[in-house]
């Protein structure tokens, strides 16, 4: 069976959610959905069954929550939000990230995007953040962000439980080294090689001992993915199901 | 019970917002007031100061093309996949308004503490974030109950003059039920005068009288006034009533690239009222 | 789905509760765990710190009777019209209690604190208070915000082990109903594990499902654990399901009078498990 | 028609509640609670009928809230309740109020009363605060209070848009002038008098120029108490009602 980027993605962000009680996704994000969701679908498999809390925003039916908006924050800042996924318009090689804009002088900048949301906060707060951004160029892995929306670990002295572990992309994984402060490449997705992301990535990070191919979903994991998977969440992303899994939708 | 609560109509609502005036406004899905904001353009309110609970979309973006904003607080204006706010671009670029960026749970902190009228309030995170550097209202201060140095953030409260919301319906006694969208209430009572509401319908039920729906019921003594518009929140959605009108919010982008099209759009939508065909 | 939130009875959830743990219970009325009261002065837990919120009444005055507390932080304690609290006043007396005074709005804004983790929050009134004089842990600071000098408040969040509560049902999937006392929720929230809660029952329901339910409802994430207990909050009531048994208070206030009548109670209703007849 | 002490006492309440938009009222005090309603029943009577919010802490039906009772001190804090009642076990002539305890050494007092309750906040934060207090006797109003739950009015520079309008009791109806941080003695309750005041009073207080009778309810008045107030307020408190207005509960 051919295994879709899209596939690949979910089943990686499956396997680094598959430790977590409780899990967060943000409103625009069906690979990160999906993988949850396969997290969940994967702890509910377990002996006895595991019970993975999630919360879709903007979701009803995905969600745990009842109190409007500010809950997913409170529950943060609480410890009960395990794993949450971050992006950015620029991200740079200490992991800070910009969601507000590129070029020029602030609040004039020649590119705007939509803004920080709550990443000025989660950034800190939720211990397993992953960095998710599916376009791998020099234009976004930038060597320093011109707006810092959210700063990576810093020694320095602020109250600071959480942080990212790492950044997938559609060419590889990094993890984060939290003390030393760099990406380190840890696996290439399958088509792609190490030379290829040092070309499209305008940072400087360290290469693990031995960077592996990521492992694709097995033949059991893709079925789920494209059954279960897809069909639950069809609701949060229609758009996305109908276009990736055009059976499901 | 007299329904003194009841305006005539949208347009005596958009009355009680003056120019100048610090309005909170939610985000799509929980009851944005899309009619209200358009009887606002048409009575030309200036000065707005905008506080979006925590992000917007068409409804900043309309309100800053129109000229109504003066100071926009937000954590993000995005369409998500239906396009681009280009009056809101375009007004950055131009510096016509003021812009303060911020976090969500900043804003909704902030409003905690304006419901509590307590003037600030603390907030992990942020240290280290440029949105620091940019907003002189927030301090810096070194947690008094810790041992050791712990700097965290202060956020003064916000005390909106309204909130301008949007609900299913009101019942006789000018409840208003919100549902689940606890954040609607706290907006509501961190309002200095109150929401200013439309409701899809006014429902001859009593909200209070069950436990149930008493739950998800804003009391009517934190409405400053309320007015019957059916859909009004198009062309955004109301959750369980009706979808974003996703076509409209495309079409819209596409007029806002200009300020031209965009005065078409205001002139068409706005002003003379036109609705998609249900 | 599995219901590894149920536990097997009120004497296996009251075993959650380590000796020396905080606990924050709520008023008469509200959903006050009598059953697990009696369950955790079976097990003999002892120095507990018991934050009442805000107040509470026979709960409070049980626990300590039994010598279950170290700390009571509490604004107050009261029987109203049905008598004394008396083993409160026997342990003030003997000093046998660490009394922390306080101040309803003051307990609420704490584990409100507690529930957004925020290391404390401002509130106004209180100075002046001999109230601030007992309380070593409240500090008085000048507003930052203020351009003149601006006396006010700072209280440290309270985040208890848990929050212990009785309730009238739970869904399928552990969801707790709580209607409008959205305090429930924000003491579970502000608990670090959670709220141990008894219900009246399960019901087959998904709470979720509708906007009415979900308003008023606790969700599983909050649930340290669930056991059913029907009347648990016997002799006190249950909004909507059972009044307080107002004789057997009174009777309890008058046997409570003597550490001997009092254990008489404790052996008769707590030991020996005898309920009123219903 | 005899006028009861209690009907006296819920019309002046009724009378000093009338300028209020919303006033609360404590779970035990159905004196205070039937004026309130006298004062909505009268601003429904008015042209065109004006609406007064009324909260009755415990009731289900008579409370205009819906968060839980934390809502109440917010309401407070946003100048949405106009109007509130506190007592003590002992009140002195600075209005200060003491729910605590007396004699002995705090905590180890000889008498302890049930706690402060939300004095230390309401009392600075709702414009009209009642100090009601049946009990008019020198236990009571004392020189000094042995523990101030709440204090009076004072210059200390503290946020205190709220305080004490003034003090009813079974015998009269003070005033607060809270410049001068004195009780001023205005009516006294028919078949009273002023030496009987002063004689059961502890504290020094000022005398109005011409200190009146407290005027009774008229005959419409008297009805209303007596049939729809009565009968409203059965809700909250059965067992008061029962006793006082026997052929309405």
């Amino acid at each position: 069976m051919t295994v879709s980027r899209q596939e690949l993605l979910i089943h990686t962000i499956g396997r680094l959610l598959l430790p977590c009680r409780s899990v967060a996704v943000g409103a625009s994000s069906p690979i990160p959905g999906a993988g949850a969701l396969l997290a969940r679908h994967w702890a509910a498999a377990e002996t006895p069954p595991r019970r993975l809390f999630l919360t879709i925003l903007g979701s009803r039916h995905l969600n745990a929550m009842t109190s409007g908006g500010v809950e997913l924050f409170d529950m943060a800042a609480q410890g009960r939000i395990d794993a949450f996924f971050l992006g950015g318009g620029q991200i740079d090689g200490e992991a800070n990230i910009n969601l507000v804009g590129a070029g020029g002088t602030y609040p004039q900048t020649n590119v705007r995007w939509p803004g920080s949301f709550g990443s000025a906060y989660l950034y800190y707060l939720v211990p397993r953040v992953i960095l998710f951004r599916e376009e791998h160029s020099r234009r976004v892995m930038v060597p320093r962000v011109d707006f810092v929306s959210a700063p990576g670990p810093r020694a320095d002295g602020v109250y600071r439980p959480g942080g990212p572990v790492g950044l997938l992309t559609n060419l590889c994984w990094f993890s984060f080294d939290r003390r030393r402060r760099r990406f380190v490449l840890e696996t290439v997705h399958p088509g792609h090689t190490v030379e290829e992301v040092r070309d499209n990535t305008g940072f400087d990070f360290d290469i693990g001992g031995d960077v592996r191919t990521t492992a694709p979903p097995d033949a059991a994991t893709l079925e789920t993915i494209r059954g279960p998977i897809a069909r639950q969440i069809a609701e949060a992303y229609r758009r996305f199901v109908a276009q990736v899994f055009p059976t499901a939708a | 019970m007299s329904q003194d609560w009841l305006r005539s109509s949208v347009e005596e609502l958009a009355t009680q917002v003056s120019d100048g005036a610090k309005i909170a406004v939610p985000h799509d899905g929980l009851g944005v007031a899309m009619e209200t904001t358009r009887a606002l353009i048409r009575r030309g309110v200036r000065d707005l100061h905008l506080v979006c609970v925590p992000v917007s979309d068409l409804q900043a973006d309309l309100l800053i093309g129109a000229g109504c904003v003066r100071t926009l607080e937000t954590s993000a204006i995005s369409f998500g996949e239906h396009g681009t706010p280009h009056r809101f671009h375009a007004a950055l670029k131009a510096g016509t308004i003021e812009m303060r960026d911020a976090t969500c749970p900043a804003i909704h902190a902030a409003i905690e503490a304006g419901r509590k009228n307590i003037p600030f309030i603390p907030l992990r995170g942020i240290i280290g974030s440029d949105l620091l550097t940019h907003r002189s209202d927030w301090k810096v201060i070194d947690n008094p109950f810790a041992a050791h140095r712990d700097p965290i953030v202060l956020l003064p409260a916000i005390r909106p003059d309204f909130a301008v919301i949007h609900a299913p319906y009101a019942d006789r006694d000018g409840n208003i039920f919100i549902g689940r969208q606890h954040d609607l209430a706290v907006m509501a009572q961190a309002a200095i005068h109150g929401a200013l509401v439309t409701v899809e319908e006014v429902r001859d039920v009593d909200l209070l009288a069950s436990e149930e729906t008493a739950a998800g019921t804003l009391p009517a003594i934190y409405v400053a006034g309320s007015a019957v518009a059916a859909r009004g929140a198009w062309p955004l959605g109301l959750a369980d009533h009706y979808e974003t009108d996703e076509a409209h919010l495309r079409d819209y982008s596409q007029l806002a690239r200009t300020a031209d099209g965009f005065a078409r759009y205001l002139d068409e939508f706005v002003h003379r009222r036109r609705q998609a065909a249900e």
